[in-house]
C-alpha cells in the first residue's frame, strides 16, 4: 500500500467525509470513533509521504489510472493522466495540514456541540482537510482548480456555522464571493494555457512556457486569483470576517488554507514560470503586497474591538511575511543573490509556525467565548483569575505572534528582516516596526481579556481536556521550534527551500524522465 | 472572435459585481462570470469542419473530431459552478431572513 | 475618486482579457493538439468506451470528476447547514 | 396549483424518469452521463415542489442524504477497484466480463456492455447528483416553512 500513499492521504478523509454522515445517524460515538480512525489513518499515510520526500530527497509522482504509478507520459513524451508529484515543499505543506488537521480534529470532537450541526460541520472539516492535502499534493493544474473550489466551499459552509446569528452568513458569503472569484481567476488562465500547449500538468507546461504575452497573463491571472484567496490586502476584506466568525476548530484549518493558496502562489512562480521570470519585477511584485499587507494589517488591529477579528488581523498580517518572504526570494532568484535563498527559508519556516502560533491563539478565543459568552474586548476582563492556564497559553500565543525570541515566530521573522534588508532596507524597517506594532495590540488583547478584577457575574465552563491537549500540542510546537530552530530549518524546511531555489529541473524530469 | 466574445461576457459580470449592491445580482453577476469561462473552455477545443468526439453512429465521411478534453473539463466547472451557486443562495436566503433586506449597502455589518 | 477607481481597474482587467482572446489561437485551428489527439485515437482502445468526452471524465480524468462529485457534496453538506435553523 | 398544471406534471414525471435513466444508462455511448441524466431527474424533483408543494417531500430529505452519501461511497469504491495497479485504473475494460466487452475501432452502433467502470460509476454519480441537487432544491424551498431543525 506504501505506493499509493499520496492518493490514500487525500481520498482517506474524502472517504471518512463521505461515510461520517452515515455513521452519525446510526450512532453519535461511533461517528466521532470514525473520525478518530480517518485522523489517525490519514496522519500515518502522510507521514510516510513525508518522511520518505523529505528525508530521501526524492520527488514522488503518482499517475492516477495508469499501468504503473510511475508512468506517468505515453508514447510521445507528454503526459495525459492526471498526476500528484509531492516535492519537498508539498510534503512540508502536508506536514502543516496535518499538525492543523490533527489539533484541529482533537479540538472539535469536543468543542462543537451536538444541537448545533456537529455531523455536518465535521463532515466539511474532513473534506477541508482533504481538499488542502489534495491541493498541496497535486501536479495538474486542474485538478488544482478543482481542489481549489473544494477548499472555498467547505470553507465557506464551515465559516457559516453559527447561521442563527447574522454576522457569520455575511462573512460566508463575502469569503464565498472572494473564493468564487479568484476561482474563476484560476480557471481563466488553466484555460489559456490549455488553449497554448494542449496541456494540463504542471511540469510538462513548464516545460514548454515561452514568456510570451499570453503567457503573462495567465500568470497575472493566477496571481489575482491566489492572492485573492490567500487574502493579500486589496482583497483582504474577507479574511478577518471568515477568521473571527468560524467556530474555532475550523479556523487553524482556513489558516492552511491560505497557506495553501501561498504554496500554489510559489508553485506558479517558481516551477510553472520559473524557466522564463527574467526580470525581478513579479518578486518585488509579491513583496510590496507582502509589506502592504503587514502594515495595514498590524494598522487594522489596533482599532478592532473584538478578540476575535483582532486575531484575525494579526493572522493577515502574518499571511504579509510569508509573501515578503518568498517575494525576495523570487526577486533574487535569477541573480542567484544567497540571501534570496535565506528570504525563502525564512517564508516557509513562517508557514509552520504560523499555523501554530495563530491556530493556539484562534483555539484560546474559542475557549475565552465559550467561558465568557462574548468576543468584545469590552465586555471582557478578569478572566485570568480563573482560566489560568489558558491565560499562560494566550501569552505565550501573542508573544510568539509578535517575534519575540525564544520563541517560534522570532525564528522565522529573523530570517525574513535580514534577507529583505538586503533587498530594500524600506522593506524589512516597515516589516520590524509592523511587528512591534502587532506586539502592543496583543499585549493590550492580553490585558484586557486576563487581566484585571475577578468579574463577579461570569459562569465560566470549564475547559474539557480535549480542547487543552489540542492546545496544548501546539504551544509545544511554538517553545519546541523557538528553541531548536536549527534542527527543523534543517530537516523540514531546508529540503523545501532547496525545491523551491533549485528543484524546478528535478520536478520537471519526475514526470518527463531524463 | 468567439474568444473574445466570451471576454465581454466575463466584463459584464465584472461590471454587474461593481456596480450592483443587491445580493442576488452578485450571484447573478458571478453566474455570468462562471459562464462565461466556461464558454470560453469549451470553445478553445473547437475544430474546424469536425464532429462530436463520440464514435457511436458517428458520420463516416467526417475525418476530424472535436477535442474532448476542454468538453470533460466544461462539465466539471459546470458542477463546480452550480456548487457554488447553490450555497450562495443558501447564504443569501439566511442573510435575508436576519436581516430582513437584500441591500448589500445596509447590511454591513462586518465593515474593516 | 473610489468609483472611478473601480471603473479603470475594470477597464484595465478587461483590455487585458481581449488581449487574451486576439493573442490565442485562431477560433477552429487549435496551435497544438498532442493531447487530444491521443485520446480520440485511444479511448476506444484503451477504455473500451464511445463517447470520448466520458472516458476522460471517469477514466483519465476521473480524479477532477472525484473531486466534483466531493464539491457537490460539500455544497450540499454546507447548504443543509446553512439552512439548519435560521433563529435559534 | 391548478388542475392543468398537476395533470401535466403526472404525465411529464414518468417520461423524464426514463429519459433521466436513459441519459445515464448510456453514458458511455451517447452524449450524456450521470451528471447530466441526474440533473435531469432533480429537476423533476424542483417539479414535484412547484406543483405538489414542498411539504409532500418533506420525509424524503433524509433519504436524500442518505442515499447521496451512499453514491459518493460507490464512486470511490469504484475507483478503490483498480488500487492493485493504480488508484482509478479501469480495471473492468476490455477484460471480457462485466461492461468487458472490446469496441470495434471507428465508428460502430455502440455496445452497452462495454467500457468498464464507466458505465457503473454513472449510476453512482447519477444517483449522487440526483440526491444532491434534489436535497438542495428542497432544503431551499422547504426554509422557513417548520421544516427545517432536523440535524444530520
Amino acid at each position: 500500500m506504501v505506493t499509493h500513499a499520496p492518493v490514500l492521504a487525500i481520498v482517506i478523509p474524502l472517504l471518512g467525509a463521505f461515510a461520517l454522515p452515515l455513521w452519525g445517524k446510526l450512532r453519535r460515538e461511533l461517528r466521532d470513533l470514525w473520525a478518530i480512525v480517518v485522523g489517525v489513518f490519514t496522519l500515518v499515510v502522510a507521514l510516510v509521504v513525508a518522511v520518505k520526500v523529505l528525508g530521501g530527497g526524492e520527488v514522488w509522482v503518482y499517475t492516477l489510472g495508469a499501468a504503473s504509478p510511475a508512468a506517468a507520459v505515453v508514447q510521445g513524451g507528454f503526459p495525459i493522466r492526471i498526476v500528484l508529484e509531492v516535492d519537498a515543499l508539498s510534503a512540508f505543506m502536508g506536514v502543516i495540514a496535518l499538525l492543523a488537521g490533527i489539533v484541529g480534529l482533537v479540538y472539535t470532537l469536543q468543542f462543537l456541540r451536538e444541537e448545533e450541526g456537529k455531523t455536518l460541520a465535521m463532515s466539511l472539516y474532513l473534506l477541508l482537510w482533504a481538499g488542502i492535502l489534495g491541493l498541496v499534493y497535486t501536479g495538474d493544474l486542474f485538478n488544482f482548480f478543482v481542489f481549489f473550489e473544494i477548499t472555498s466551499i467547505a470553507a465557506c459552509g464551515l465559516i457559516g456555522y453559527r447561521t442563527w446569528e447574522s454576522r457569520p452568513p455575511e462573512a460566508a458569503f463575502k469569503t464565498m464571493v472572494m473564493y468564487t472569484l479568484g476561482g474563476l481567476l484560476v480557471l481563466l488562465a488553466v484555460g489559456i494555457l490549455y488553449g497554448e500547449y494542449d496541456a494540463l500538468n504542471i511540469a510538462y507546461i513548464s516545460s514548454k512556457v515561452t514568456g510570451g504575452l499570453l503567457d503573462r497573463i495567465a500568470l497575472g491571472l493566477l496571481l489575482g486569483g491566489l492572492l485573492m484567496k490567500a487574502g493579500a490586502v486589496p482583497a483582504h476584506m474577507w479574511a478577518p470576517d471568515a477568521y473571527g466568525e468560524a467556530p474555532p476548530s475550523a479556523t487553524i484549518l482556513l489558516v492552511v488554507n491560505t497557506q495553501a493558496a501561498i504554496y500554489g502562489l510559489s508553485r506558479v512562480v517558481f516551477t510553472l514560470f520559473g524557466g522564463v521570470l527574467a526580470t525581478p519585477g513579479v518578486g518585488w511584485l509579491i513583496a510590496a503586497f507582502g509589506v502592504l499587507t503587514i502594515v495595514v494589517a498590524a494598522l487594522m488591529a489596533l482599532v478592532q474591538k473584538d478578540l476575535g477579528r483582532l486575531i484575525a488581523f494579526g493572522a493577515v498580517s502574518q499571511l504579509g511575511y510569508m509573501l515578503l518572504g518568498l517575494g525576495v526570494g523570487a526577486a533574487s532568484l535569477m541573480t542567484g543573490a544567497g540571501f534570496g535563498q535565506v528570504a525563502l527559508r525564512g517564508g516557509i519556516f513562517h508557514m509552520i509556525n504560523d499555523a501554530a502560533t495563530v491556530g493556539l491563539l484562534f483555539l484560546l478565543v474559542g475557549v475565552v467565548q465559550r467561558a465568557a459568552g462574548t468576543k468584545e474586548l469590552s465586555r471582557l476582563g478578569g478572566l485570568g483569575h480563573v482560566l489560568k492556564a489558558e491565560g499562560g497559553l494566550f501569552l505565550l500565543g501573542s508573544l510568539a505572534l509578535a517575534g519575540i525570541p525564544p520563541l517560534n515566530g522570532f525564528a522565522s521573522k529573523i530570517l525574513i528582516y535580514e534577507s529583505s534588508f538586503h533587498l530594500s532596507p524600506i522593506l524589512a524597517v516597515l516589516a520590524i516596526l509592523s511587528s512591534i506594532l502587532l506586539l502592543a495590540v496583543v499585549l493590550r488583547a492580553f490585558h484586557s481579556v486576563f487581566l484585571g478584577p475577578k468579574p463577579s457575574v461570569l459562569h465560566v465552563e470549564r475547559t474539557q481536556w480535549g480542547t487543552i491537549l489540542a492546545m496544548g500540542t501546539l504551544a509545544l510546537v511554538i517553545v519546541v521550534f523557538g528553541l531548536f530552530p536549527g534542527f527543523f530549518v534543517k530537516h523540514l524546511v531546508d529540503p523545501a527551500v532547496q525545491a523551491l531555489w533549485a528543484g524546478r529541473a528535478d520536478y520537471l524530469a519526475a514526470v518527463l524522465g531524463g | 472572435m468567439p474568444f473574445v466574445v466570451c471576454m465581454l461576457l466575463i466584463a459584464i459580470g465584472l461590471f454587474t459585481l461593481l456596480v450592483r449592491r443587491n445580493l442576488i445580482k452578485l450571484v447573478i453577476g458571478i453566474t455570468i462570470i462562471e459562464n462565461g469561462v466556461n464558454l470560453f473552455l469549451v470553445s478553445l477545443g473547437y475544430v474546424r469542419n469536425a464532429v462530436a468526439p463520440i464514435y457511436t453512429y458517428a458520420p463516416p465521411g467526417a475525418s476530424r473530431m472535436v477535442f474532448p478534453t476542454p468538453q470533460a473539463l466544461t462539465l466539471t466547472a459546470i458542477v463546480i459552478g452550480l456548487a457554488t451557486t447553490a450555497l450562495m443562495l443558501a447564504f443569501v436566503v439566511v442573510i435575508y431572513r436576519h436581516q430582513g433586506t437584500l441591500d448589500g449597502g445596509k447590511i454591513r455589518e462586518l465593515k474593516g | 475618486m473610489r468609483r472611478w477607481f473601480f471603473a479603470g481597474a475594470l477597464l484595465v482587467v478587461v483590455a487585458y482579457l481581449i488581449g487574451a482572446a486576439v493573442w490565442l489561437h485562431p477560433f477552429g485551428i487549435p496551435s497544438s493538439s498532442e493531447m487530444d489527439d491521443y485520446f480520440i485515437a485511444n479511448a476506444q482502445k484503451e477504455v473500451a468506451a464511445n463517447n470520448v468526452v466520458t472516458s476522460i471524465v471517469f477514466d483519465y480524468r476521473g480524479f477532477d470528476t472525484l473531486g466534483e462529485a466531493t464539491v457537490l457534496l460539500a455544497a450540499v453538506v454546507g447548504v443543509a447547514l446553512v439552512l439548519r435553523r435560521a433563529v435559534r | 396549483m391548478s388542475v392543468v398544471v398537476r395533470t401535466i406534471a403526472r404525465i411529464v414525471l414518468p417520461v423524464g424518469l426514463a429519459f433521466g435513466a436513459y441519459v445515464i444508462m448510456h453514458g458511455h455511448l451517447t452524449p450524456g452521463g450521470g451528471f447530466q441524466g441526474g440533473a435531469v431527474v432533480a429537476s423533476l424533483v424542483a417539479l414535484i415542489v412547484v406543483t405538489f408543494g414542498a411539504e409532500r417531500l418533506v420525509r424524503a430529505k433524509t433519504w436524500f442524504s442518505v442515499v447521496e452519501d451512499l453514491g459518493a461511497l460507490a464512486f470511490v469504491a469504484l475507483a478503490f477497484l483498480g488500487i492493485g495497479v493504480t488508484f482509478f485504473r479501469n480495471v473492468l475494460a476490455n477484460s471480457g466480463g462485466l461492461f468487458g466487452a472490446s469496441v470495434p475501432l471507428g465508428p460502430n452502433p455502440g455496445i452497452l456492455n462495454s467500457a468498464g467502470t464507466l458505465p457503473l460509476m454513472n449510476w453512482a454519480v447519477g444517483f449522487k447528483v440526483i440526491a444532491g441537487l434534489g436535497a438542495v432544491v428542497l432544503l431551499l424551498a422547504l426554509f422557513g416553512k417548520g421544516g427545517e431543525g432536523e440535524d444530520g
